[in-house]
């Protein structure tokens, strides 16, 4: 049996999100590896768009920033980023944005601008940047995090990117455009809302339990009635994400899982 | 047309330009961010300047930590791919925080840039609702669209006192080019005050006017321009140079260690005379970040 | 990539886009007029429409006299340089007027472009205070600033059901690119339902991409993409084709005379069966407008 | 002595008023050509910008319209119709506005919307263009006209683009950035405002009256206490118009004044 990171299969399984055609708003780090990957094997038509203005990029090298020269030279299209914001992003042209996350609440709340009090903050993170908008209009969220209970509170210290429930009002009585967060990517597990909008347990990585993803969980994590188990890694995915797309072992990891 | 040449030296320009106090905007996202602007402004010694930047990046890192800056305006501010931003990250976690903020997402500064750059003193986005941004910066507001009775966000214009512009090349009256990613240059110049656009190159008036759609930047929002090659460095200038990815990832340890940052300052920006002496000093970065060619073929202009 | 080919003819394009009753929008500002989707329009007999353009310019007066339209949303309805569109003035000036028009200036129309293309339900700007332009258009509004309490003028987001939008080239995806004036060509993409490039040369992918600054409108924004060469005659091409001002300033006399303006439409959108036979019927055409050679330089991505 | 048309005449009173370095919105036919005498003359760095996008253009030729692509061939900047309007002119970039106009009043609002009611108009004119926008932000305007009695009503039947009082209101209560009309050039003399804003007689073109303007002007045209009178063209002026500037005369005329 084939050996892999927790990071290498959260690649594929947030790879397996993504489907052929579909235009996606990319962020660096494993979702622009997951991206890549998709549009290596069933999703060659995937338009990536990343919020410096490259449109339709097609990397020779994996970029280490959403700013990178590789996304720009052999671009589709290459804008200002008020036309990436406002002419793409907010004019509903984007289908998947796709965020990495410090914190996400029972809600799919994101946090990446303090742990603590705003004004006294324990941790200052790096803030917004894209997240809250891309949060607020792609029709539907792709969520990407590491399982602690600290990552994973009842409810986040900020809210910098919204979820389905905002302070107890819904994404429809907020006016939010957007699906909002349909799958929370983990390296034990896929979340997903149920239809109030809460995070439960929707599939199981190979060899995992729910107990497991509980203890690492702030809330008291529902499940759905059937818990799916996903699907390893192919050997051609593993081959294509370690020889070719990060073959410094940037952002996989090196242990196996 | 008259020469009406505006190209001066960095450190004159800084001098004339850039007065304590200032809202100071260095823009260029990832790309075109005028690191030698910065040195030079540490080297002077600027002081109680309002920063602002989409993502402060390692620039704004060296100059916080320099003293130079009382308040930062911005949207995110981390190392790209590499980290955290040591500097600004003990300004505000000491208690009580050393640096005022004025927080907001990309999509705000990139609006509120957009009301400079067209003269209007506000600009409407669909943004904020559910956040916690609009609680702690007051300056996110909403208004009602007059047609559909819509709630908006409402942000208010950036206006900088100075804008501080990398660009590839421009000719001496300031008429400046920008390939690769355009960021927010073009609104930042027309949004600024006063403007200094570096340059890598300085051409002849018939280069840029034999591609005039390329041309992001008229001369008429130019004061003063400055050719400094390698002057982005560590960040990047599509066809010249390459992003120092080594060197953000060295800037973890260098700015977690306020001596070792205090050390890198002294060597890097105080203990050189200008951006040539730094170039000087490393010979090897041109041989590892020298662009490859990859030509955008020609386009005709005949009628 | 997979291919994913958009390519079609005009016949088709116009049959599947552009249905009775909709709103059209031909943009171009002067440059990039597309003539031969206009006449393509007429032939289909499409009726009841809803024309959408800054400068209705003959395209429209030839559309109006056709009788393709009711309603006309317009900023400056001249023949520019050489005098009026008849077809126009006589349904404005009969009693009553036969056409419903919806009145702003250029700014207001770029304003309700912006809007449309940024998908924001109006758009800000200082104007038509002190001018009799709001009380004879009551989608002429206004809004408060925020911050500053100021009163500006709104407009609401054009979104019209089609946009027509001539441009140098595209590949077969529909990644466009427009060189010289850009007027609004952009923003009516991405402002408009469905979306129509016709462009004087299909190219490779790899021309596309090796100038992405270039690209105007990007693929998903595009819904057909229609290969017209001389298809904006008699406006014009920047690298392909001068302005035919003999034929506007010929267009004052036939659009002048009801009866000459309809033998005109007889002879030479009638009566022909596609642009092709249209450029067969007056062969010395290209002689006299192909456009000279003043290239661009070309620049390097390379990194 | 010298012998010359109107619009020559006007063509070189109109580019007496630009001064070296300034940015010139221009109309075209006559405002065109008197910027290009300018800039051929006295003003070298004028910096002429058109609403079509291009930004200190140098036609090779005398452009037919504003969207020539004389104006793009060689310009220094091309952008798009909303960086014109937004990011020069409502930005306040534009140091002098240059306009034509059908119907010129006694407050220097211009019509060139319709002539009669808007609703059931004698004559359907082409309407703004850019001409509002210009009118409001420009620091100054300059315009051009044929003097008449129609075309100088003491009150225009529409106001398309507003001059010193707009229903009784001053720029200043209307909140409009410019100075508004600073000069009205026509075939006989010179209007400017007094300090109220109404137009009165500046300066006449050699050997004009008073009353030959009064004749063909729609209210009682006052006079400013020293009424100038404007200097002839000058054999380079006209030597420039006729060989270079238009040798077709399409802009110029073809009678002696």
């Amino acid at each position: 049996m084939t050996e892999y990171t927790a990071q290498e299969l959260m690649a594929c399984v947030a790879a397996r999100e993504l489907r052929d055609g579909e235009v996606v708003f990319v962020g660096i780090g494993l979702p622009n590896l997951a991206c890549n990957l998709a549009r290596r094997t069933h999703a060659p038509g995937l338009v990536l768009i990343y919020e410096s203005g490259a449109v339709g990029a097609v990397p020779e090298r994996l970029p280490v920033s959403i700013g990178d020269p590789a996304l720009v030279a052999g671009a589709a299209l290459v804008c200002g980023m008020a036309d990436a914001f406002q002419g793409l992003l907010q004019n509903g042209r984007i289908e998947v944005g796709f965020l990495g996350a410090a914190q996400i609440d029972r809600w799919g709340n994101v946090n990446t601008t303090v742990i603590g009090d705003y004004a006294r903050p324990r941790v200052r993170l790096p803030g917004s940047g894209g997240a809250a908008e891309i949060a607020t209009h792609a029709r539907r969220t792709l969520l990407v995090a590491t399982l602690s209970p600290r990552a994973f509170p009842a409810e986040v210290d900020f809210i910098t990117s919204p979820g389905h429930r905002c302070h107890g009002r819904s994404r429809r009585e907020l006016g939010l455009p957007g699906a909002g967060p349909v799958k929370v990517i983990t390296e034990l597990a896929v979340l997903a809302p149920d239809d109030d909008g809460e995070l439960v347990l929707a599939a199981l990585y190979p060899g995992r339990s729910a107990e497991e993803v509980r203890a690492r969980v702030g809330w008291p994590l529902r499940a759905l009635p059937r818990v799916e188990t996903v699907e390893p890694p192919t050997a051609e995915q593993l081959r294509l994400l370690r020889e070719e797309l990060d073959p410094d072992h940037l952002f996989l990891g090196r242990g196996a899982a | 047309m008259p020469a009406a040449s505006k190209v001066t030296d960095l450190r004159t320009a800084v001098a004339e330009l850039v007065r304590d106090g200032d809202s100071v905007l260095i823009e260029g996202f990832t790309h075109l961010i005028c690191f030698a602007a910065g040195h030079e402004i540490i080297r002077q010694r600027r002081r109680d300047l309002t920063l602002c930047r989409l993502t402060p990046d390692l620039v704004y890192d060296q100059m916080l930590a320099a003293g130079c800056a009382r308040k930062l305006v911005f949207s995110w501010a981390g190392n790209p791919g590499a980290g955290s931003l040591h500097a600004f990250r003990r300004a505000c976690e000491a208690q009580p925080p050393t640096l005022e903020l004025e927080e907001y997402s990309h999509f705000g500064m990139v609006a509120r840039l957009c009301a400079g750059a067209a003269g209007l003193p506000f600009w409407p986005l669909r943004g904020y609702a559910g956040t916690d941004l609009p609680r702690v910066n007051p300056q996110i507001r909403t208004v009602d669209c007059p047609f559909t009775g819509e709630r908006l966000a409402a942000v208010p214009a950036l206006r900088p006192d100075v804008a501080i512009l990398h660009a590839q090349r421009a000719d001496a009256r300031g008429n400046t080019q920008i390939w690769g990613l355009l960021g927010m240059q073009r609104e930042a110049a027309l949004a600024a005050s006063r403007v200094l656009v570096v340059v890598e190159e300085l051409v002849n008036e018939t280069v840029i006017r034999a591609d005039p759609n390329r041309t992001a930047i008229p001369d008429l929002a130019v004061d003063a321009v400055v050719v400094e090659p390698w002057g982005a460095h560590p960040s990047f200038v599509q066809g010249y140079y390459d992003r120092d990815n080594d060197f953000y990832v060295a800037w973890e340890a260098i700015s977690r260690d306020p001596q070792a940052l205090s050390r890198w300052l002294d060597e890097w920006v105080y203990g050189v005379r200008d951006r040539g002496e730094y170039m000087a000093r490393q010979p090897e970065l041109k041989e590892r970040l020298r662009a490859d060619w990859r030509p955008s073929g020609e386009v005709n202009y005949g009628y």
